[in-house]
């Protein structure tokens, strides 16, 4: 695994660019590169199903929400192209990831065969029971779709509520 | 069909009323309302049917999908459980009969309004901590969006703010949900718990979901300092919308802290870490205490309603630290109070608001004599939120207290006696103004659409501005009533609530 | 120490993100780059999950491969919340839409100042 | 119900009328909604699914909206279509559930249609109705959030 420690600094790279450009659009097209960096961290990690997920929502669906909503307002014309330093904001982040790393020592280390979760009875029956009880060989799609189903319609209520819920806030009755 | 499918039915039938009042715009423009009263008045028969199958028979646990309990998604419908569920869907009825005439009217707004429904419902009855997450989400999409109905640009400000900080909560629920299943690889709660104590109490895993999960939820229960979101999304938000939201959004999150802390950490749990213990009890205080002070300092009467909220919750969450069979009767039967008078009271505000135009306090001078039935329910319903007895406001914190005692919690003890001062001095300064002076302000009833109570391009229907309808008067009225009604009824809701709770503790 | 970190680096990289994340939405004046900072907050979580499932060696939890395979859980977890993300973020530019309708600008500091004298 | 105009008052139009991008967009969207079908029916023994299928059906939209603006393409499509086909994927989902229910079995327990109609692979071909049905609601809601955010506020006139 070579690839891991240059493919996170690029996407911390792309995260950071994100907080210093002071430019809109230049914030939106490093989100866009960030989400595409994390998509293949999800391939990387053997995650196909999410990486094509990320790709086609981070990269796409809400980068051009984001373009579309700064093509309906304002793109701020600022003389800097750096944002200034917020120390109070700084503080707040640094100690939240300080709290954080404190718990890194308790974590099990990455990608070892014998964690909780890889263990756990319910990952190996997901893995054993799969296709035998509901007949589909990707595991993914039979946790999603017949063992997790009560999340998946959830799911679905989510993205019907998001539909709903914006016509609401801008005062519509449908998508006009 | 058996009963205890209505558990995962319970969840599906607002989300069908939803889809029914938004569809129902493409033939007629402004129609979700009924829709919206018929479902969840089939709504409330479902859960009275399942409350009262939970008390008489015992807990109802149902797996979705016919698998077994870790490997498919449990919901468990308990005595608990069960009151959440009646009182969600009884108030949401009560606001909608408001809601009639004070609108919003359009049909995605009913369509949002039954969403937060089946989401409040989801977290109520789930098994599951990813589950609940999911819901909790629902829930907060949907009480975002409703928060924005509002008219005014100041609705948009308010519920943005409320989407990113309630984002940061649910996120950091999430999180903690993470340390948890990395801990053990199981969401299951009850799975959880069992496999939580073979880890041992005070792993660093385990010590760190319990925070995360805790400060999330603290954020979703406005617990200071952690409610900055909420004066802002109660008053900017229309009046229909502050009184379901003030009601259930918050209750619901504080039952889902009660239920997360006992049912998947436990009280061994809270004995063996005190940092746990000190959260939650450091929580309580401040939130009781400052929560009071800023209410008295507010001139608009919808954000001192909101500041009350921070204080009353904070009552709550003393309970959940206190942690004895008392102290959480009274947590369940303060959270159906405080939904019942705080709901209540917002409602009022807007009645108010609709009749005279009054929304701060020094407009509430000889509120008596414009507004007699809007200023003799707001009397009741801060009365009873004080706590004097016989009403439901009593109720809740006598047990409370009580528990207090009985844990030797004195600090507790002297802080909740103390808060009843507290929301005296509040309500009492308001009190003193709507009976007790002469009107100073002459005020238009309802002249600038205030808030957005009519978002709907100033359509009033027909009726003439200032004017309230039978619903919203009707409504007022029920809570009044409710709220010293239940308190005669409580001690024996305390009785068959008794063997839930032990089984939450045990 | 170094071990620490190199065996847990993307725990790690999952706090950095939670922090640039945090920065984000309190530093920037800006709405719409504090929704921005809202999504990079919560990818941050998503990758907590799947590094979580990551078994070394490992392949995708599909059933033809061959094991060991990862585990599907996690991933089942995120698809849920990426969804989740999105919805939020879709509501949420609705929202600055409309304050921007309602007040002319997305700055955080011109919005108080405009407000304050509503 | 709002009726929507293309020559919308005070609206700054960005939409920049290109042959190349117009032919180029005629050619590539039939093969992208087909990659997108593809993708949401073969969530079952691969990669993919309802919802990254879903995904990939609004891009073909949002193509033709670039290509062609948005506001001829919201009138092709009909505001209302929109609203109606969004509630049914979300109502046939809870069908699905509701009729296990109604079939003797438990919510979404696929497994009481094999048995109960004696059709095989029942629990197979319930989860592809599942993803097709999100696919359904995530297509239609994402080319339904497009539509609206480019809209922008009602302001109350088209009531």
């Amino acid at each position: 695994m070579n690839v891991e420690l240059p493919l996170l600094a690029f996407v911390l790279g792309a995260a950071l660019a994100t907080a210093v450009l002071r430019d809109v659009l230049g914030a939106i097209i490093a989100f866009a590169t960030y989400s595409l960096g994390i998509a293949v961290v999800w391939v990387v990690l053997q995650a196909p199903d999410v990486g094509l997920t990320e790709a086609a929502v981070g990269a796409g669906v809400t980068t051009v929400l984001f373009l579309l909503t700064i093509a309906k307002t304002v793109r701020p014309s600022g003389e800097r192209v750096i944002e200034r330093l917020d120390w109070p904001a700084l503080g707040v982040s640094v100690l939240l990831v300080g709290v954080l790393l404190t718990t890194l020592g308790a974590l099990p280390e990455i990608g070892s065969p014998d964690t909780a979760v890889l263990t756990s009875e319910v990952t190996t029956y997901y893995l054993e029971n799969a296709y035998s009880e509901v007949e589909v060989k990707n595991a993914v799609t039979a946790v999603l779709a017949a063992y997790r189903g009560f999340d998946t319609l959830g799911e679905a209520v989510v993205v019907y509520s998001a539909g709903v819920g914006l016509l609401v806030v801008l005062g519509k009755e449908v998508f006009a | 069909m058996a009963v205890s499918d209505l558990a995962a039915l319970v969840v599906a039938l607002p989300i069908f009323g939803s889809l029914v009042a938004f569809l129902a715009a493409l033939v007629r423009s402004k129609s979700g309302w009924p829709v919206a009263v018929a479902a969840t008045a089939a709504q409330l028969a479902v859960t009275v049917t399942l409350a009262v199958r939970a008390f008489g028979e015992g807990t109802i646990t149902y797996v979705v999908g016919g698998f077994e309990a870790p490997y498919g998604i449990e919901l468990v419908v308990d005595g608990l459980t069960g009151t959440m569920l009646v009182l969600i869907a009884a108030v949401s009825l009560g606001v909608l009969a408001y809601a009639r005439r004070a609108g919003p009217r359009s049909n995605p707004f009913y369509a949002v309004f039954m969403l937060l429904v089946a989401g409040l419902t989801g977290m109520s009855v789930t098994a599951d901590l990813f589950n609940m997450y999911v819901f909790l989400e629902i829930t907060g999409l949907s009480a975002y969006a409703l928060v924005a109905s509002g008219d005014r640009g100041r609705s948009a400000v308010a519920a943005l703010k409320y989407l990113l900080v309630g984002t940061v909560g649910a996120s950091l629920f999430l999180l903690g949900v993470g340390y948890a299943y990395i801990d053990t690889g199981t969401l299951n709660m009850a799975d959880l718990a069992v496999k939580l104590a073979a880890n041992g109490y005070t792993a660093t895993l385990t010590q760190t979901a319990f925070a995360l999960i805790v400060v999330g939820l603290f954020i979703k229960v406005a617990v200071f300092p952690l409610h900055t979101w909420q004066p802002d999304a109660y008053a900017g938000a229309p009046d229909t919308v502050s009184g379901l939201i003030s009601a259930l959004v918050s209750t619901v999150a504080a039952y889902a802290l009660l239920r997360v802390v006992f049912t998947v950490f436990g009280t061994a749990f809270l004995d063996a870490n005190p940092f746990a213990h000190a959260l939650l009890v450091g929580g309580a205080i401040i939130s009781i205490l400052l929560g009071s002070l800023l209410a008295v300092s507010q001139s608009e009467v919808k954000r001192m309603l909101a500041y009350s909220s921070v204080s009353q919750f904070g009552l709550i969450v003393a309970a959940i630290s206190i942690g004895n069979v008392t102290a959480l009767t009274g947590a369940a039967v303060h959270l159906v109070g405080h939904a019942i008078m705080k709901g209540g009271l917002f409602l009022t505000a807007g009645l108010v608001a609709t009749e005279t135009g009054a929304r701060s306090v020094d407009e509430y001078e000889g509120l008596v004599k414009r507004s007699p039935v809007g200023a003799g329910v707001f009397g009741v319903l801060a009365v009873a939120m004080v706590g004097v007895p016989p009403t439901i406001g009593f109720a809740g914190k006598w047990y409370i207290a009580v528990g207090a005692a009985e844990a030797g919690s004195w600090t507790l003890l002297a802080v909740i006696v103390g808060s009843t001062l507290l929301t005296l001095a509040y309500f009492a300064r308001l009190v003193e103004r709507m009976f007790f002076r002469e009107p100073t302000a002459d005020l238009e009833p309802a002249v600038e659409r205030a808030d957005g109570a009519l978002p709907d391009g100033g359509d009033l229907g027909g009726s003439d501005p200032g004017s309230a309808s039978l619903g919203m008067y009707a409504a007022v009225v029920a809570a009044a009533v409710l709220a010293v009604a239940l308190g005669f009824a409580v001690f024996g809701y305390g009785d068959v609530l008794q063997s839930t709770i032990e089984a939450l503790l045990s | 120490m170094m071990d620490l970190l190199v065996s847990r680096d993307y725990y790690v990289a999952t706090f950095l993100l939670l922090g640039i994340g945090t920065y984000v939405m309190i530093a920037s004046r800006n709405l719409v780059k504090k929704v921005i900072g809202m999504n990079i907050f919560q990818t941050g979580i998503f990758l907590f999950f799947i590094a979580a499932a990551y078994v070394e060696g490992g392949n995708p939890p599909v059933l033809t491969m061959d094991a060991p395979h990862v585990s599907p859980l996690p991933h089942v977890l995120i698809l849920t919340a990426i969804v989740v993300g999105v919805a939020l973020t879709a509501v949420a530019l609705g929202m600055v839409v409309r304050i921007y309708a309602e007040y002319g600008t997305l700055d955080e500091e011109t919005l108080q100042e405009v407000r304050g004298s509503e | 119900m709002s009726e929507s105009s293309p020559e919308t008052i005070g609206e700054v139009r960005n939409y920049v009328e290109s042959p190349i991008i117009m032919a180029t967009v005629r050619i590539v969207s039939p093969f992208v909604f087909t990659f997108g079908l593809f993708i949401m029916f073969h969530g079952a023994d691969s990669p993919g699914g309802g919802f990254q299928g879903g995904v990939i059906v609004a891009t073909v939209m949002l193509m033709l909206g670039i290509a062609f603006g948005i506001d001829p393409l919201r009138e092709w499509v009909g505001e209302s279509a929109l609203v109606a086909i969004l509630s049914v994927g979300v109502a046939a989902f809870l069908a699905i559930g509701v009729g296990t229910v109604a079939l003797g079995g438990g919510f979404l327990e696929y497994h009481v249609i094999e048995t109960e109609l004696g059709i095989y692979h029942a629990t197979k071909y319930g989860i592809e109705a599942v993803e097709l049905f999100i696919g359904v609601i995530v297509a239609s809601t994402i080319t339904g959030l497009f539509f609206a955010i480019d809209a922008g506020k009602n302001d109350g006139d088209s009531e």
